[in-house]
């Protein structure tokens, strides 16, 4: 394996962006096509070279590699320099293979739109950010890479910049972000002034030699953790910098009190969603608490808040999404609860557990957000489930492939999430964490829900009769026909309010409702295979698995540790097999409920909202968390800058002193003026009086420095 | 036997009179002459210092005064003489054109 | 040829006798002749300034300076031509150097009547500039300190914008000449206590605390110098002129308005004359540049003006370097030095894409605006690039010196630097809240009543080459910031304190007493970096200097 | 030549030509153009300097000389002032000659009694006999008094006149009653001899009087606060020229006897007059500077602009090292040649017929006049005290001699005040400067600009640069004029008092 | 004898004075300026002036004063108007000002009042003849310079007098 291969990895889609972003304009989209897909196909082969070669016997565990200085001043260096270890091949396999597929549907799914080029530019700028994000050896590498990605988000969000809403989302992603970032630069900061670098590998090797004090060891006795009496050093200054990491983390991943962004951000076009913010980007967060997995061993309190963030987000989120009406914001809000799974599971400290869901997770919500974008694409850009349904025979393919997409999901057994969220419950409950009970039950409340919305969804868009009109909607499809490239155009103002469909305009689609063409339909496909299998790595001991995943993992999360491993959890395989069961127990209820709400007796959700109408009320506004936001935080922010800040401040205070002082001058100025009477008289009464003034300063008025 | 002292308070009165007549009189011609008043006081202080250190130069210098103020005088009156043309007035609270 | 030993006089001379030569070129109506005159003599003063980087002795002695040129001018007292370049100026010069053409090209269009007039301003303000940058002897630097807010002035009144512009002219000339006016009483304390002006020999004075053993009134001193340098940046509650001058200032004018004279002099003599003091009033400065990062993007969230808006945000910028230099340590002066150089091009580019807005549309309200990304989707690109190098988006310019500043904060071992660390930290929000709604309002959503009524055009070739100049460079300094850092850190290092150790839970700094070379202190290291920018790792008894 | 003769020789030139001006201004028809007559006068000026430089080489080969008993001393001082009194006067007349070609018929006696003021003047800085200094003042004031009103067209010209002569006269009082009063204090008017007897006499409170009088009459001469009253108005009403004239060679003149009697003739009594010099030099600064503040007529500006470089320039005396008295000098030098080329710019943009009187009327004159307005934007920088100009340096030394001197808040006051200051010059710089607000006036009849009012400009505008660029020649003349001036203070035998009488015979 | 001189010819001046100040028309005033003047003059006699006291009042009483009787003749000045709007400035600074001034003077000579001496009439009467050789031996030698620029002075002044009484068209 040559290393120096691993700088292809991201500048391939760098070189992709540059290209396109620079030349675009100008060239025909399958050229367009063609970079940027060729651009990730490249460094999807490299990783997958570097994977089987990870895999291979007698692989060393990290392979690093070292550039020229990116930041240096004297004391303190950051390097172009890349690591890549278990974790960060899982995460590149991911990256590239996700991305590849949404690359290819983009290519169906965006043929007609105005900015071809320019999305094709920002998805391959996105991969080449998050790339550096996973491959990044030190804090700030990532952090590049972090904040790329947010660029790359708000660039793609407010694709349609024409749309308010699609700018406004755009920015609110950004800006959201860069509070996450805040925490994530103090938390650098901290690093700094502790440990006088970023890099992971200087970090980390000298957490465990932080003696009880929070002092480092000396160097000489290097290899404390062997003396005797030696306290390893936890809390203290490292639950500041795990906090503030959290914080950081919780905007990028959505979680609490930061997710408000991630629902906003399905302005986008779909594969934005289905890869930027299902995932990810989103995922960035959980990787990176994985990362420092060795600072929140450290860090119990930080550690518990991590769990229990995710656990409120998790319920959160999934309660919400049961009242959603929009498709793509149910799946929004789905992610976020799922994010909050990932979280609580590193919360807990089962960071494999949380990759695994992460790897999962990124296989059957980039297939469920395509296969919502194609049902949107089959109604010409309808994302109201309240006017689908029955759609199942009009558009097999995709029906299929989201059903395999919503059983995974849900955690029937067998598919993907299925492995991954029982683990992560498994987890929970053995965990040696205080909140691990109480967590898991969140856990298990959660997966219910989410196996009733999900199930909702499902029904409520393929099932039942149809609730769209057929002919509005082809009309719609010609009348949006001719606004079709509208949102790129410059010489209208019109603006939709749902998302502008893209080849709605195509003779080939005005007959209505129809399924998607191979280049969407394939990536499903293929989605939905590895939303299905994609599991079997992560199979636990308790069902006859070697638990591969936690394996290939192992290295990463045990190292730095202070040489005592910690005794695997050796819970008896029937506790395993019980908390499977009330697991099953819970997708099942939530299936059936959906059943009996959704198809059975449509009608009775209705009543039931009606029936709880505040609490129904309170879901529906995403229990008005946007607005208290705007009316605790942006407007009196707003207000305290425009008029106690611009008002009082900058015009009374300092401009005002400035005023002050030269009105005082004028006034003395019109004072002496008035001495100038111009009358000989008085100027002769001032030449007196200044005499006398004169002799009396000369004869009483010593100086007294000079006397 | 007078004190020297006296003198010059005469002469101090005498000066101060003629700053106040200088304040106070309306005539361009009286205040010409308030100070003469003043450089006669100044006169008589010369010469009782004069007096009093037996060095005539003081006298001198009195005798020089003297040549000014008929110099000044000279001059003073032409340009109350030109005044008067220019603007038909010799009070001084009328001359005030020029102000602030 | 060898230049080594002229060309700072060079430097200096070759805009002065640009700008008479210019003043003799009668003018002529609608002809380009003074345009491609000035464009002419700075392109070949950047040249000039470009030699010094290249012919730069990186290894030398830091704290020494290069390309030195000292002739006697008065005898007594003893003022001297002293010019010279050392770490901190030597890329400030260049900047200067660079700016000057950008500036030039910005006027174009806009400049259509008494060229001469301006021209020959311009250059006049680029000679009083470099001459800051490159005087040694505090005399020669006052003097073209004084002689920087001429031709402003004057520019300011004769090409501002509004009817406001006589009273911006007056206010901008005020609030600079009388706290310098003030600072040239402390110049004289200085020069009677001490019989010399020159900058080295000062320094060395004030190193070895020979200045003065008055102490009440070397704080005096050094405050009159603070002060007047604080205005000229401006620091947070001295920014009452600001506003107006950017208002009313023409582009090329507003380029060079605020920021760097101000902040080179204080790194160059607040620091290098008083170091006591100016330790003590740290905390203060860093307060108020903490305090202005976050009051700056505030006020700029809400502004409806573009130009008031970029001042605001001119303001944040200053104030984050303010923090970071206040804070003596490495990252803060490096990253601040570093950050002077950014914040000046980030806010050229910004200056220039708002003229190039108000070329086309003829207004600076925001509200007039909307839209207009589908017409000028280059234009929109690079207010875009221009926006994200001002907030500091990793891999562009800006975020190198704000990360070393803000990190430097936090290593500072003034009272309360995390507070103010955590303060300044708040600015990566609220500039990119500003930047990015502004952006929103003017390039996005539905197109607005005045792109509706006038058709511009999108950039042109100059504008593209101009505009392409600084998004490379913002590019390069995000990536390879050690090439500038190399200059820079010779004076970083010597400026900033010991290096200091963090104590665990009391976020309380405590000055190492000896420096120890190895990975395993929690502090600075200062292998780390050394070899990167070229420099020996220094040896540990010299470990002690800084 | 006789050492008297020599004493004498620059006044003894300027009065010839006086005479023979005024003998041939009778003799020319009255129609006809009296430039032949200005050029003669800046020829007698012109000899009066070339004289100057005579006496200069003596004292190279004798060392400083007196005359006609000991009355006038000719050292170093007196002939930097003989020179400067005499390049304003050449500056002056240069510009003058073709402004009272118009409006005024006997223009020869302009020339004669300018060169008659000048030669006052000049006796006043080389005189060390406080009656010849007196005599040197009202020859010089009263030729002022009569240029002041020479414009006699205008109803404020005989208002000036009047102004400046009844309160001129009155201060004269002031200034003869303290050379009385130092007369009284040590017998004597010779600064030598009171320099000799004023620290010791044993009346001392005599001598602080004198001081406090001779002061009063100076400060009026030299426009020092409270005794600035007169300025503004004598400056408005006077012809241009001769305010360019008059702000500065007399000023100058006063300012060297100040010099020599506060230096030279009183140092002893330096802790009483300290105070008041500080005092009087912030009051000075900050009446002048608040009282140009919202001025509109630009000659009242300047007038009261002068009053605050008086009190700049009075700064410098508070310190009693020899870079106190070089800065003073430097500081008349850069402010003549300033407020001269500032003057004589207005004269030329505003007409000869002086139209143009307020800032607005100014506005947006540099499109019309680009050079001209370049020149007095220049000469207004340098009042300023802009570096590279005459001015800042004058600022510069005479501040850097207070700093010196341990007078380190005077210098603040003093430079705040100047900040102070610069708001109204640039308030008619950016005038000038900034596009007219209404339709540009076009009353305003500039005159052409000839060549003698050329050679004036150029040479202002050249000294004030050489002054702000390489002060060096200046200020190597100018600290060679001090050593002359400072007296050692501690200099009396301290043992035996010098009695106030002397010793009656019969008492 | 020399008390009784001071003390008549001093309160006369002082009285002459105050009479300047009070009267109203400038021809009244000129005329009480003329008594303090010839009372100065036989002071100036009473401390050994003789010279001087001729020269009042030869030069001032006899030339200076004709003068100004002669000016308020032909300007035909009436009797100062009081209705004129005066200065406030005047009262208000002015007259504390002479007064202060006057305090001032006073105190000092008070002050001083040992060390000046008293003046002797006799004495002077002795040495008239000598006091006149002393005065024109000085003003020929010593003060020669001073004598000669006199005449400057006077051309100046009867140059200043032709032009601005001069009627300009």
């Amino acid at each position: 394996m040559n290393t120096s291969l691993l700088w292809l990895i991201p500048i391939l889609p760098f070189a992709g962006f540059l290209l396109n972003g620079t030349i675009g304009r100008k060239l025909p989209r399958a050229a367009v096509a063609a970079i940027a897909l060729l651009a990730t196909l490249t460094s999807g082969a490299i990783v997958a070279d570097l994977w089987i070669y990870m895999k291979s016997a007698g692989a060393p565990l990290a392979l690093a590699v070292t550039s020229r200085p990116w930041i240096a001043v004297t004391g303190f260096q950051v390097d172009f320099a890349f690591t890549v270890d278990h974790l960060t091949v899982i995460m590149l396999g991911i990256i590239t293979g996700v991305g590849f597929l949404i690359h290819v549907y983009s290519v169906g799914y965006m043929a007609h739109e105005e900015g071809y080029w320019r999305f094709f530019a920002y998805l391959n700028l996105f991969m080449f950010f998050m790339l550096v994000l996973v491959l990044s050896s030190s804090f700030l590498l990532l952090f590049v890479g972090w904040e790329g990605v947010g660029l790359a988000s708000y660039l793609l969000i407010g694709f349609y910049f024409k749309r308010d809403s699609a700018a406004n989302a755009g920015k609110k992603a950004f800006i959201v972000n860069r509070i996450g970032d805040f925490g994530f630069l103090l938390a650098m900061f901290l690093l700094i002034a502790h440990f006088g670098s970023l890099s992971f590998d200087r970090v980390f090797s000298q957490i465990p030699m932080l003696d009880s004090t929070g002092h480092l060891a000396t160097s000489r006795c290097a290899s404390l953790p062997c003396v005797i009496g030696f306290q390893p050093y936890s809390g203290g200054f490292l639950t500041a910098i795990c906090l503030l990491l959290v914080v950081g983390a919780a905007g990028k991943s959505a979680q609490i009190p930061l997710y408000i962004w991630l629902p906003d951000a399905m302005e986008g076009p779909t594969p934005v969603s289905a890869l930027i913010h299902a995932a990810t980007m989103v995922t960035a967060g959980i990787y990176m608490v994985a990362r420092c997995h060795v600072l929140f061993d450290r860090s119990p309190a930080a550690l518990t808040v991590v769990a229990l963030v995710g656990a409120a987000t998790a319920i959160m989120a999934a309660t919400i999404g049961m009242v959603q009406h929009d498709i793509k914001r149910v799946l929004a809000y789905s992610t976020v609860s799922q994010l909050g799974y990932m979280f609580l599971a590193c919360g807990v400290g089962a960071y494999s557990a949380g990759i695994f869901h992460l790897m999962t997770h990124a296989f059957f919500k980039a297939l469920l957000f395509l296969a919502a974008g194609s049902v949107i694409h089959a109604l010409s850009g309808e994302q109201d489930m309240r006017v689908m349904g029955g759609l199942r025979k009009r558009i097999p393919i995709t029906f299929w492939c989201m059903t395999v997409g919503v059983f995974a999901i849900a955690g029937c057994p067998l598919l993907s999430g299925f492995f991954s969220k029982d683990e992560i419950l498994y987890q929970a409950f053995t965990s040696p964490s205080p909140v691990g009970k109480l967590v898991w039950v969140i856990g298990v409340l959660t997966s219910l829900l989410t196996s009733f919305y999900m199930f909702r969804l499902w029904f409520k868009t393929f099932f039942g009769a149809p609730r769209f009109d057929e002919h509005a909607l082809a009309h719609g499809s010609h009348g949006q026909a001719a606004l079709a490239p509208v949102h790129t155009r410059s010489d209208t103002t019109h603006t939709m309010v749902a998302e502008p469909e893209h080849d709605s305009g195509q003779a080939a689609h005005s007959h209505g409702i129809h399924e998607s063409p191979w280049v969407m339909t394939v990536p499903l496909m293929v989605l939905a295979l590895l939303a299905a299998i994609g599991g079997y790595v992560g199979v636990p001991v308790a069902f006859g698995g070697h638990n591969e995943f936690e394996h290939f993992l192992d290295p990463v999360f045990t190292a730095y540790s202070s040489g005592q491993p910690t005794p695997e959890p050796s819970a008896p395989a029937y506790q395993a097999i019980s908390l499977t069961a009330i697991a099953v127990f819970a997708f099942a209820l939530g299936l059936l409920t959906a059943y009996v709400f959704y198809c059975r007796k449509q009608g009775r959700a209705t009543q039931l909202a009606r029936r709880f109408k505040p609490l129904y009320s309170l879901l529906v506004h995403k229990f008005w968390v946007d607005e208290i936001y705007g009316a605790l935080i942006v407007s009196p922010l707003l207000f305290a800058s425009r008029w106690v800040l611009g008002g009082f401040v900058d015009t009374a205070i300092v401009g005002g002193t400035a005023s002050a002082a030269s009105g005082a001058t004028k006034g003395l100025s019109q004072i002496t003026r008035r001495m100038q009477s111009g009358n000989i008289r008085s100027y002769a009464g001032w030449l007196a009086l200044g005499a006398a003034a004169v002799i009396i300063v000369v004869l009483f008025g010593v100086h007294p420095f000079h006397h | 036997m007078v004190p020297i002292a006296f003198y010059l308070i005469l002469a101090a009165i005498l000066f101060c009179i003629g700053i106040a007549a200088f304040l106070i009189k309306r005539s361009v011609i009286t205040i010409f002459m308030s100070i003469e008043l003043m450089l006669n006081a100044v006169n008589l202080t010369f010469v009782a210092f004069s007096h009093m250190w037996r060095a005539v130069s003081g006298q001198i210098f009195v005798f020089f005064v003297m040549v000014v103020a008929a110099a000044e005088a000279a001059v003073g009156l032409a340009i109350i003489i030109a005044l008067f043309r220019a603007r038909q007035t010799l009070n001084v609270d009328q001359v005030n054109l020029m102000k602030n | 040829m060898n230049f080594d030993h002229t060309i700072l006089t060079l430097i200096l001379l070759t805009p002065l006798v640009g700008a008479i030569v210019l003043a003799l070129i009668p003018e002529r109506e609608g002809a380009k002749t003074h345009h491609i005159g000035a464009l002419v003599i700075t392109l070949i003063t950047l040249l000039l300034t470009l030699h010094l980087p290249w012919h730069y002795h990186y290894a030398a002695e830091p704290g020494s300076f290069q390309y030195e040129q000292n002739l006697p001018w008065i005898s007594v007292p003893a003022i001297r031509y002293h010019l010279g370049v050392d770490g901190l100026s030597l890329w400030l010069t260049v900047l200067a150097g660079f700016l000057a053409p950008m500036g030039v090209l910005a006027s174009w269009r806009t400049i259509t009547s008494r060229t001469k007039l301006f021209f020959t301003l311009f250059l006049l303000q680029q000679v009083a500039m470099l001459g800051i940058f490159l005087s040694l002897d505090l005399f020669l630097y006052y003097g073209f300190w004084e002689l920087s807010l001429v031709p402003l002035t004057l520019l300011i009144a004769t090409f501002g914008r509004t009817e406001n512009r006589r009273r911006a002219a007056i206010k901008f000339f005020l609030y600079a000449f009388i706290p310098s006016a003030i600072m040239l009483v402390g110049l004289l304390w200085l020069y009677v206590r001490t019989g010399t002006f020159d900058f080295p020999a000062l320094q060395n004075l004030a190193a070895s605390h020979s200045i003065s053993p008055n102490t009440t009134a070397l704080w005096l001193c050094s405050l009159s110098f603070l002060v007047a340098f604080a205005v000229k940046c401006p620091v947070f509650p001295l920014h009452g002129w600001l506003c107006d001058t950017i208002t009313e200032a023409p582009t090329a004018l507003a380029m060079v308005a605020a920021g760097k004279l101000g902040l080179y002099s204080i790194l160059r003599f607040s620091f290098g004359i008083f170091p006591e003091q100016s330790r003590h009033i740290a905390p203060l400065l860093i307060a108020l540049g903490a305090i202005g990062i976050v009051y700056g993007s505030l006020l700029a969230l809400v502004q409806t003006d573009l130009k008031k808006l970029a001042s605001f945000s001119l303001l944040g910028h200053v104030s984050f370097i303010i923090l970071g230099i206040f804070t003596f340590t490495v990252s803060g002066v490096d990253g601040g030095t570093f950050q002077i150089l950014n914040e000046s091009l980030v806010g050229a580019a910004f200056f220039i894409l708002l003229g190039l807005l108000y070329e086309r549309y003829g207004t600076y309200d925001i509200r007039d605006y909307g839209g207009l990304a589908a017409r000028h989707p280059w234009m929109v690109t690079m207010f875009v690039i221009t926006a994200l190098a001002g907030i500091g988006l990793p891999m562009l310019s800006g975020f190198v010196g704000e990360f070393l500043i803000l990190s430097g904060t936090m290593q500072s071992i003034v009272a309360h630097h995390v507070v103010w660390a955590v303060v300044g930290t708040t600015g990566v929000i609220f500039s990119a809240a500003y930047m990015l709604w502004m952006i929103q309002r003017v390039f996005y959503g539905s197109i607005g009543h005045r792109p509706d009524e006038v058709h511009g055009w999108d950039l042109n070739a100059r504008e593209h080459v101009e505009l392409w100049a600084f998004a490379g460079l913002f590019l390069v300094m995000g990536l390879f910031s050690p090439v500038w850092m190399r200059a820079i850190d010779t004076y970083g290092t010597l400026t900033a304190d010991k290096p200091t150790r963090f104590e665990p839970n009391t976020f309380r700094h405590i000055e190492t007493e000896t420096y120890e070379p190895t990975a395993s202190r929690g502090f600075v290291d200062p292998t780390l970096g050394a070899a990167a920018l070229g420099k020996q790792a220094p040896s540990a008894n010299k470990g002690a200097r800084y | 030549m006789p050492s008297n003769l020599l004493a004498l020789l620059p006044e003894i030139i300027l009065t010839i030509f006086g005479v023979l001006v005024m003998l041939a201004e009778a003799m020319l028809p009255p129609k006809r153009s009296r430039k032949p007559l200005g050029w003669l006068a800046i020829f007698g000026a012109m000899f009066a300097g070339i004289a100057a430089n005579v006496q200069l080489q003596h004292i190279h080969a004798v060392g400083v000389f007196t005359g006609f008993y000991g009355t006038v001393q000719v050292d170093t001082f007196s002939i930097f002032f003989h020179w400067l009194i005499a390049g304003i006067v050449i500056v002056v007349l240069l510009a003058s000659l073709d402004y009272f070609e118009g409006p005024v018929t006997h223009a020869g006696e302009y020339y004669a009694l300018a060169l008659f003021g000048a030669t006052g003047m000049m006796l006043m800085t080389c005189s060390v006999e406080l009656l010849m200094v007196f005599i040197g003042l009202e020859i010089s004031s009263i030729s002022t008094y009569i240029l002041a009103g020479f414009r006699k067209g205008q109803a404020t010209a005989s208002e000036s006149s009047l102004k400046y002569f009844l309160l001129g006269s009155f201060a004269t009082a002031f200034f003869l009653y303290g050379i009385a009063l130092c007369f009284g204090a040590t017998g004597s008017t010779h600064i030598s001899t009171i320099a000799a007897r004023i620290g010791t006499t044993s009346a001392p409170l005599l001598g602080i009087l004198a001081v406090a009088m001779v002061l009063i009459g100076l400060g009026f001469k030299v426009s020092l606060a409270p005794f600035h009253v007169w300025t503004p108005d004598v400056y408005q009403g006077a012809p241009s020229p001769v305010v360019a004239l008059m702000s500065t060679a007399p000023k100058a003149a006063a300012f060297a006897v100040l010099l020599r009697f506060l230096f030279n003739g009183t140092p002893a009594l330096r802790p009483h007059w300290i105070l008041l010099i500080e005092i009087l030099a912030v009051l000075s600064m900050t009446i002048g500077n608040l009282g140009a503040l919202l001025q509109q007529n630009v000659k009242r500006l300047l007038a009261y602009s002068s009053i605050a470089h008086a009190g700049y320039l009075l700064v410098a005396f508070t310190s009693f090292h020899e870079d106190a008295v070089s800065g003073a000098l430097f500081y008349s030098v850069a402010y003549a040649a300033m407020n001269i080329g500032a003057l004589l710019v207005l004269t030329q943009i505003s007409g000869y017929e002086e139209q143009a009187t307020t800032i607005d009327d100014f506005t947006g004159l540099a499109l019309k006049r680009p050079g001209m307005s370049a020149l007095l934007g220049f000469f207004l920088l340098s009042l300023i005290g802009i570096p590279f100009t005459g001015g800042f340096f004058g600022k510069f030394y005479a501040f850097s001699a207070a700093v010196h001197g341990g007078h380190v808040w005077l210098a603040i006051v003093g430079l705040a005040n100047s900040g102070v200051a610069c708001f109204y010059y640039l308030r008619l710089l950016a005038a000038l400067y900034s596009r007219p607000l209404t339709d540009s006036r076009d009353y305003i009849l500039s005159p052409r600009l000839t060549f003698p009012v050329a050679a004036a400009l150029a040479f202002a505008g050249l000294a004030t640069l050489i002054l702000g660029v390489a002060p060096g020649r200046v200020l190597n003349m100018v600290q060679h004029a001090t050593p002359g001036i400072i007296a050692a203070p501690a200099e009396q035998p301290a043992a035996s008092s010098f009695p106030a009488t002397p010793p009656a015979t019969n008492r | 004898m020399q008390l009784a001189l001071f003390i008549i010819f001093g309160l006369l001046a002082v009285a002459g004075a105050l009479n300047l100040l009070f009267q109203r028309h400038p021809i009244n005033s000129a005329l009480s300026l003329i008594v303090v003047m010839m009372s100065l003059a036989v002071l100036y006699w009473s401390l050994g002036a003789e010279f001087l006291a001729a020269a009042q009042v030869i030069v001032y009483s006899g030339a200076i004063m004709v003068l100004f009787v002669f000016v308020i003749m032909l300007l035909n000045a009436g009797e100062e108007e009081r209705n004129t709007k005066g200065s406030k400035v005047a009262y208000i600074a002015g007259i504390p000002g002479a007064a202060a001034v006057f305090c001032l003077l006073t105190f000092v000579f008070l002050k001083e009042k040992q060390q000046l001496g008293y003046a002797m009439l006799q004495e002077m009467m002795t040495g008239a003849v000598s006091n006149l050789t002393a005065i024109s031996h000085q003003l020929f030698t010593s003060l020669l310079l001073p004598f000669e620029v006199t005449s400057v002075l006077i051309l100046v002044a009867i140059l200043g007098a032709v032009v601005l009484a001069r009627k300009e068209l």
